[in-house]
């Protein structure tokens, strides 16, 4: 399974933490995976998930490009970090 | 030697005196400690925000700062290094976030300290909410933040 | 709006919460304090230094640190900044000097702290003597420091 | 009058702490009134305030080079400072 967690004002834009779905051939990247994830829940999340400046982790770690996943992945999305 | 790195994520408020002292370990020398506190902002801008909410990603969060002060440690000479970060409901004016790093040198004290702050504000998975008369509404990101942290890239 | 300024010359500690909170005041933004403390080196190296003695020059001291304090808020958006300085006989890891400056930009304030402490090394008139086994001596001064004081310069 | 004050390593080295001299022609300046303490006070006194990095104050302030002093001012000499 992959593990998909949402953070911030995209958590909140397409009501949902965090899901989880089966690791498959066709989210074996995390392009592939944000583009089903829009394509697959409606309009709102093709919407959020557009946004240029989304960040993406991979097993807790942020990826600049695309990057390989694979089963038991923990993936996050979230927007630009305001802390401190 | 290496240096004595901890991260703290906590909701509880934090003491000054207890962490400066953590950074020493009776190892003080000639040099000293460098410390950056963050407060939230009080209420006096148009905005009048009441309070924040600080969002994280538990294990990341820790994580990414622990990297932070090893990139720190590895780029100057120091005794150890600390940052403590509140998350949850905050009240203006409350503190935020706390900083220190502990060297011989001041000059490494200070350009750790600096370099752990101007990191955390990009790469670490913080994100505040504020709430004020209007409804509550995410901050953003400032892009000088992100320049801030991009000078220290290519530089020993 | 006029940044606070104040010295103290002292021989007794201080308390770095209560300096730290006097650098708020009520007006803590976006932001925050950076701070720096010196200490007393530990009994650690060959020398074996038991304690140190601080001779300054009274009157002078207070003064030159004021106009080290004033050009630091010529040259940054500060709040406040302070300088608490300790003079007389001092032990082995006890603090010697705290600077604390606040501002609304966390970028202010570290250069604004970092200034005062390269401008106190080199023009507040302080003398260090460390006593030890073989008696005691003056402490020279580095020449680190001069060059440290002296990037300041011609810089804005 | 000229208050004198001497400072760290320089007062051990003098034995003396301040003095008091009347204002006059021939100490109209910080290197005139260096030469004649100097001259005036023996060898201890002449090794010592030759030594190249003694600092200068005129009313509580450094000065860079010479300068003029009358009635009234307090000059101070000191070795480099070690504060901090």
């Amino acid at each position: 399974m992959l593990q998909v967690l949402f953070f911030g004002r995209l958590r909140e834009e397409l009501g949902c933490e965090r899901l989880e779905l089966p690791a498959s051939e066709a989210l074996s990247d995390l392009d592939r995976l944000q583009a089903s994830l829009a394509r697959e829940h409606g309009e709102r999340w093709q919407a959020a998930l557009a946004a240029p400046n989304i960040i993406r982790a991979l097993n807790q770690q942020m990826v600049q490009g695309n990057a390989a996943i694979s089963d038991g992945d923990e993936i996050a999305f979230f927007p630009p970090v305001t802390g401190g | 030697m290496r240096a004595v790195l901890e991260v703290n994520i906590q909701e509880a408020d934090f003491d000054l005196r207890v962490l400066q002292a953590s950074l020493l370990q009776g190892r003080a020398e000639e040099g000293g400690v460098a410390t950056f506190t963050g407060y939230v902002r009080v209420n006096n801008d148009d905005r009048g925000v009441q309070s924040l909410y600080l969002e994280h990603y538990p294990g990341m969060t820790e994580r990414s700062i622990l990297a932070i002060l090893e990139e720190s440690a590895e780029r100057w000479p120091l005794f150890a290094a600390r940052v403590v970060h509140r998350v949850g409901r905050l009240q203006p004016g409350e503190q935020i976030v706390w900083v220190g790093a502990s060297s011989a040198h001041r000059e490494a004290a200070f350009a750790a300290c600096e370099f752990i702050m101007d990191y955390l504000k990009t790469r670490a998975p913080f994100w505040k909410k504020e709430q004020g008369p209007q409804g509550e509404h995410w901050v953003d990101a400032r892009e000088s933040d992100e320049t801030r942290a991009q000078r220290w890239q290519g530089q020993q």
